[in-house]
């Protein structure tokens, strides 16, 4: 088991900038989460680690040593693909050999051999090692390929999006089990995903990471609820946030041409005085729009239902004022209808405002 | 309704078989009138109109084989000498009237087709699966220009290539010999076999080899556990074409052998002449040197069909 | 769990290199350069010899008559051939063979590929194997089966066709035709093969959104398989053009190169070259054939490129 | 606009019965999602009724009117494919107006009407390009455009979504539900995705094994799943399932025993009735509980089952909290603000009023 540490790496492709600068630190024992959109340079940072590919500038640090000039073999990582890789001409048995036959380990067969009972045992595979890997099921490739990275308890585990070609029923149940495996063994995993409920779900600490660039790096809660920029507040948390263009007028937030006028609460009030007059942007989480069929409160403001989501537990209520939708989150008891006029309001203390020129938090 | 656009759907699709059908006889007439020639007794061979039934005779093939002389005239065999007969030269007797003098050249001519072919293939896919290897998993500088030229040596027609190489081959004393030949058929093949086979080897994943990699292996350990096992079958394909493409050609066997080291195609369109415009014989050694061909085309029919367009689509 | 602890050679190895395996670079060398090499050697090599001679009066057999060593006379060799007023004879005849074997051979093993395409049975394989039999065999061989089927006297050609007693192979008005039949016979099957692959390769699911939007069948031919077709189909042409222009053992097989046999370029440059032993003469006439091939698929490729876009 | 009728289709392929004797009525207007696993038989019912296969049995009718054994171009439908089908050889543009030209329509109406299309999807600046220079969404987008250029009488939709990105997906969902608003025609929406149907549907159909499971709108297959299957299907997380017996307790009270745990917990009075009306007493059954409706405490409380807490996943606006009852799991979804720690000893009890129970032999709902 090992840290990580990456010093503003950066890796470009022809023109493309792939990676472009990034510092990170994960602890040892850390899950710890990649998350971006395809295209944001995750597989590649991955990869750079492993040693699959060269680095442009910056350095990589496994348990402090710089493993730069290490070929992926000698770097002792593993790697679970997205395709899980089982080598197609050998059985499930082999697979699992296989890291442990490498000329590096010098093992002797009865110690390859117990290693790769135990692990199947660990992940409840004793009973595919006979079977061609062709013939598995999809969940049944993702325990083999990940036992095939545990046999040799490398130093850092290194994931490429493992769940994502896996149906939705099981992939939640391989969450469950990642996550579980991870408390058990004590790795450090280092996970990359373009699905933010596992991020959210499994990590430890997430990076939020869009075109080569890191936007923030926090625990699930940090990244869910205060959000340092636009694209993190909008990439994590489903439904999406509510994005409206705001400015800021006597004390008041003005959404588009006086659609929406909230009051800001007090405690902000003075913070944000030195922001009045400039283009912001306002985001709101849909849980954070209480709507309710009568106006109960004095700054609920009225709109109509354009359309419905359901959810099984809760709803999604798409709302109109005159040119704005937004999306509020709400119990199905509510039963709203389509063109039914009901009354939203918002919870300001949880709105989050950013900066529309550069993004950024305020 | 639906029933009946179905059943005129079915009768359509039993035309069309009965149309195909009828055009792939069409198309293997030639192949047959070679068979059918090729087991034709001594007389019946120059019959006109050709008949389709007679009683078989393997004569054709026993003469290809053999080199023979004509009893003189009046001359017979003594009943003895009928009885010390082998059962070969018995039918030849019967047939021709001739005596079996010794085996004849193609045996020979054949043999050297088998290992001339064999050897070129062998080599040539060794060497064309690392190179295409190389050119599928590196970078290497000026990779397309490189491909292309591996690619227009084959274009080269032989007939222009044939000049400077006679000259180079008396110079180095490679003229009639097996090296020779071999050489010249795995420089021609090879180009051929790192076009195909990069295609192949582009198929398989990188994901593999990195993750073999990342478990402990050596770039060539990689390559030997991992690309070569999964490329096996695009490796097999590749080593049958350059087989069938060395034992059909023509052109250099012709011009830079003799003898020794002679190959079929090269020797049995001059033999019409010799054989005295033994027709059965001809043909009997056609049919003996394409049935192999045959063979491996109908065995192997899948991955040569793919190769056929695989090789040509890449190009 | 024991395998959860790491093993004590893995803790001394941490961090140090002990085992350096080859870099990358030295085994793609490794890889590619013997090939390369060879193909220089025999490919390569040999081409600029050929070019150098062609600009030299030598004789690689009669070294009495020329002088033992070539001696350069500049472009006189090519002047010669392109002078010669039989040349351009021969010309006409290879590109009169090209086009009549290819057009052939497209027209026919386009519509045949059509056919196998929408037909559906179980011996569907075998049918395209036995097709594509003739192309997997040795031309010369082929040649010399195909002068015993068009014999006169014995040949079943004539027979079967109901043609009388037509002489196919030694009557030159006639043998270019003969050598045509042939090659199309032992061709079509490429382009057939070409073609199905093309055919399949165009998703059914093209086809269903074509029914979707109440396309026409003439529709659907016109604006999805012929255009999907269309590069394969010259990738074929390509291919066809250049192995017809220099047709060589073919012509070999079933007339020979003598007198009577059609004035196709290949056969003529094998008899200044190796008959008559004219090689430096033959050497320039290779290098016209050869720039002529160049020539013509480039502009193929072009095209080419222009339809993959 | 039209309404579809299904009427006992059935299509077998081969010895495999994709679909086995489906009724369905789907009415104008309305956004109909069919949902399950691969497999079970939504994408044949969806190329049925497009005419792209045709039933082996049954009778299927758009408007009253019986176009069983029409063509798929007789009928006026609008099909939207997986992998897009976009004619790759044209460009945006030409896709869009393939339609139009294969009906003949003159060049400049087409060219109106391709606007108006792209007017509507907000893709007027990518019409020049072809398929392969376009990203998926786009690619997404001219599609629908080629189906809403036509004005037809339905939509078909097979996943149209299925290979966009987490992120994405989730946007695109809302805008073809909105888009359905604004357009208003008859759709019908394949896909095995359980979020995508329940957030677009107006009615749920779901299918498993090529036979019908239930219809209804997302609430009722959510809050009240017809058997087991669904139950399972529907939810994410997914239902709580823990097998039970009825047990006679002291009083004559129906209580449930819970095998894994060795207690046994009280039902309401009007479950006790149901359970005894249907006559399952006997029977194996199956307790169910959506995570939401697993009462979850970390101190002690009476009635509450001990456990230990196995796996704690966020979500942002939720927890879940999985935890253990002998070798089954339970997943809770608490509050963002509780946050256990992984082996705290917690307490849970089941909601009486929201748990469903299932035969276990049949896997029918019994309540």
């Amino acid at each position: 088991m090992a840290s990580v540490r990456l010093a503003s790496l950066t890796k470009t492709f022809g023109q493309v900038t792939a990676v472009d600068n990034i510092d990170l630190e994960i602890d040892d024992r850390e899950f710890f989460v990649l998350l971006g959109p395809t295209g944001a340079g995750k597989t590649t940072t991955l990869r750079l680690i492993a040693g699959l590919e060269k680095p442009d500038q910056g350095e990589v640090y496994l348990g402090n040593v710089s493993v730069n000039d290490l070929s992926p073999a000698l770097r002792d990582v593993a790697f679970v693909f997205q395709y899980y890789t089982l080598y197609p001409h050998y059985t499930v048995r082999q697979n699992l050999e296989f890291p442990l036959r490498s000329k590096l380990r010098r093992l002797s067969e009865s110690e390859i051999d117990a290693k790769v009972s135990e692990v199947a045992g660990v992940l409840h595979i004793e009973s595919l090692l006979g079977r061609e890997t062709v013939n598995l099921s999809g969940g049944e490739m993702q325990r083999v390929a990940i036992g095939r990275a545990m046999v040799r308890t490398p130093k850092v585990f290194l994931m490429d999006e493992p769940l994502s070609n896996l149906d939705a029923k099981l992939r939640e149940e391989m969450r469950t089990e990642l996550a579980r495996l991870h408390l058990d063994l004590g790795f450090t995993f280092f996970y990359v995903t373009h699905d933010q409920i596992e991020a959210m779900t499994m990590g430890d600490r997430i990076a939020v990471l869009n075109e080569g660039r890191i936007l923030q790096i926090g625990t699930p809660d940090e990244i869910y609820n205060s959000p340092e920029n636009v694209f993190v507040a909008k990439f994590v948390g489903s439904p999406t946030i509510n994005l409206f263009e705001a400015s800021i007028e006597t004390s008041t937030l003005v959404v588009g041409k006086k659609t929406l006028v909230c009051a800001i609460p007090g405690t902000q009030r003075s913070s944000l005085e030195k922001y009045t007059k400039r283009e912001l942007i306002l985001a709101i989480r849909p849980e954070d729009i209480e709507v309710s069929k009568e106006k109960k409160k004095a700054d609920s403001f009225k709109c109509t239902v354009y359309f419905t989501q359901s959810m099984g537990v809760e709803d999604i209520l798409n709302l109109r004022i005159n040119d704005l939708v937004l999306r509020a989150l709400v119990p199905p008891k509510l039963l709203a209808r389509v063109g039914d006029t009901v009354y939203a309001s918002i919870n300001m203390k949880r709105s989050h405002l950013f900066d529309s020129e550069t993004n950024m938090r305020l | 309704m639906a029933r009946i656009a179905n059943r005129r759907q079915k009768i359509g699709g039993w035309v069309l078989i009965i149309v195909l059908a009828v055009i792939t006889f069409v198309y293997l007439v030639p192949f047959l009138y070679i068979i059918n020639t090729s087991f034709k007794p001594w007389t019946g061979i120059k019959e006109y109109p050709p008949k389709v039934i007679f009683k078989p005779s393997i004569g054709s093939f026993i003469r290809i084989f053999t080199s023979r002389t004509v009893y003189p005239p009046g001359e017979v065999p003594t009943e003895e000498e009928m009885a010390r007969m082998k059962w070969y030269e018995r039918i030849v007797y019967r047939e021709t009237n001739e005596e079996v003098v010794r085996l004849g050249d193609l045996p020979r001519r054949y043999l050297n087709s088998i290992i001339i072919c064999s050897i070129s293939t062998i080599i040539t896919v060794i060497l064309g699966t690392i190179t295409a290897y190389g050119f599928s998993r590196f970078k290497v500088r000026g990779k397309d220009d490189l491909l292309f030229f591996i690619l227009s040596t084959r274009m080269l027609p032989p007939v222009v290539v044939v000049i400077p190489v006679f000259l180079m081959f008396r110079f180095l004393g490679l003229t009639d010999t097996h090296i020779g030949l071999i050489l010249l058929y795995v420089a021609f093949n090879v180009s051929f076999a790192v076009w195909v086979l990069k295609g192949f080897i582009d198929e398989i994943p990188t994901e593999y080899e990195e993750a073999a990699m990342v478990d402990g292996y050596t770039r060539f350990q990689v390559f030997r556990k991992i690309v070569v096992p999964q490329a096996t079958t695009g490796i097999a394909a590749t080593a049958v074409f350059c087989f069938i493409f060395s034992w059909n050609e023509y052109a250099f066997a012709f011009l830079l052998s003799r003898k020794i080291a002679q190959t079929v195609p090269a020797w049995l369109p001059y033999q019409m002449g010799v054989l005295g415009y033994d027709w059965g014989a001809a043909a009997a050694g056609t049919f003996i040197f394409l049935v192999p061909v045959m063979v491996f085309t109908i065995i192997l029919r899948k991955h040569l069909l793919r190769g056929i367009t695989f090789g040509a689509i890449r190009k | 769990m024991s395998i959860f602890k790491r093993s004590k050679e893995n803790r001394t190895r941490n961090g140090q290199v002990y085992y350096r395996p080859m870099r990358d670079i030295t085994l793609l060398r490794l890889f590619i350069f013997p090939t390369i090499i060879l193909l220089i050697v025999i490919n390569v090599f040999p081409l600029f010899w050929s070019l150098f001679l062609s600009f030299s009066r030598y004789s690689a057999k009669m070294p009495n008559i020329w002088g033992k060593n070539p001696r350069m006379i500049g472009t006189a060799n090519y002047s010669r051939i392109l002078t010669d007023p039989d040349i351009w004879i021969r010309f006409i005849t290879t590109a009169k063979y090209v086009v009549l074997s290819v057009g052939g051979e497209m027209i026919l093993g386009f519509g045949l590929a059509l056919l196998i395409f929408r037909s559906n049975f179980k011996g569907k394989g075998l049918i395209t194997t036995l097709l594509v039999l003739p192309m997997t065999m040795s031309p010369v061989i082929v040649g010399l089966m195909w002068q015993l089927f068009y014999d006169p006297n014995w040949g079943s050609f004539n027979y079967l066709l109901g043609l009388g007693r037509i002489d196919w192979v030694s009557d030159p008005a006639r043998n270019l035709y003969s050598i045509v039949i042939v090659d199309i016979w032992m061709w079509t099957p490429f382009v057939m093969l070409l073609s199905i692959a093309g055919l399949s390769a165009i998703p059914r699911y093209l086809y269903e959104a074509a029914e979707i939007d109440r396309a026409s069948w003439w529709l659907k031919f016109w604006k999805i398989t012929l255009p999907m077709v269309y590069p394969l189909l010259l990738v074929a042409l390509i291919f066809r053009t250049i192995e017809a222009f220099k047709i060589f053992d073919l012509p070999m097989g079933i007339v020979g190169r003598g007198a009577v046999a059609p004035r196709l370029l290949a056969l003529h440059l094998y008899n200044v070259s190796f008959v008559t032993w004219k090689t430096s003469y033959g050497s320039a006439l290779g290098y016209i054939m050869l720039i002529i091939i160049i020539a013509t698929t480039s502009i193929f490729i072009k095209y080419l490129k222009k339809a993959k876009q | 606009m039209a309404e579809i009728a299904l009427r006992n289709i059935v299509k077998r392929f081969g010895s495999l019965v994709a679909v086995n004797n489906l009724n369905l009525h789907i009415r104008d207007k309305e956004f109909v999602v069919l949902l399950g696993p691969s497999g079970c038989g939504k994408t044949t019912t969806l190329r049925c009724i497009s005419g792209l296969e045709t039933p082996d049995e049954g009778k299927i009718l758009i408007d009253e009117e019986d176009v069983t054994n029409k063509r798929a171009s007789q009928r006026d439908v609008a099909f939207v494919f997986q992998l897009y089908a976009l004619y790759p050889h044209l460009t945006a543009y030409g896709n869009i107006a393939f339609p139009l030209v294969a009906q003949g329509l003159s060049k400049k109406r087409t060219r109106q009407e391709v606007d108006r299309a792209a007017q509507i999807l907000r893709i007027k600046h990518i019409l020049n390009k072809k398929p392969r220079e376009l990203s998926g969404g786009d690619m997404q987008r001219v599609a629908l455009g080629r189906a809403i250029v036509r004005r037809p009488k339905v939509f078909l939709l097979d996943e149209p979504i299925g290979t966009l990105d987490a992120k994405f997906r989730e946007e695109m969902r809302a805008e073809l539900k909105k888009l359905h608003v604004d357009i208003g025609a008859t759709t019908v929406y394949v896909t095995h995705d359980q979020v995508e149907a329940m957030s677009m549907g107006d009615r749920v159909v779901i299918m498993n094994l090529g036979v019908l499971q239930q219809v209804g709108t997302p609430h009722e297959v959510y809050n009240k799943p017809k058997n087991l299957f669904v139950a399972n299907f529907i939810g994410s997380p997914g239902m709580n399932f823990i097998s039970c017996k009825p047990l006679r307790g002291p009083g004559g009270k129906l209580a449930l025993r819970l095998p894994v745990v060795n207690t046994t917990i009280a039902i309401p009075d009007e479950t006790q009735t149901i359970i005894i009306d249907k006559k399952k007493e006997e029977k194996d059954l199956v307790l169910g509980v959506r995570p939401e409706n697993v009462i979850f405490s970390r101190k002690e409380k009476s009635n509450h089952l001990q456990t230990r807490v196995y796996v704690v996943e966020t979500m942002g606006s939720y927890n879940i909290t999985d935890v253990r009852l002998g070798d089954e799991t339970i997943k809770v979804r608490t509050a963002p603000s509780i946050l256990p720690e992984v082996g705290e000893t917690v307490y849970i009890s089941f909601d009486p009023q929201r748990i469903s129970i299932f035969d276990e032999e049949t896997g029918d709902s019994v309540v």
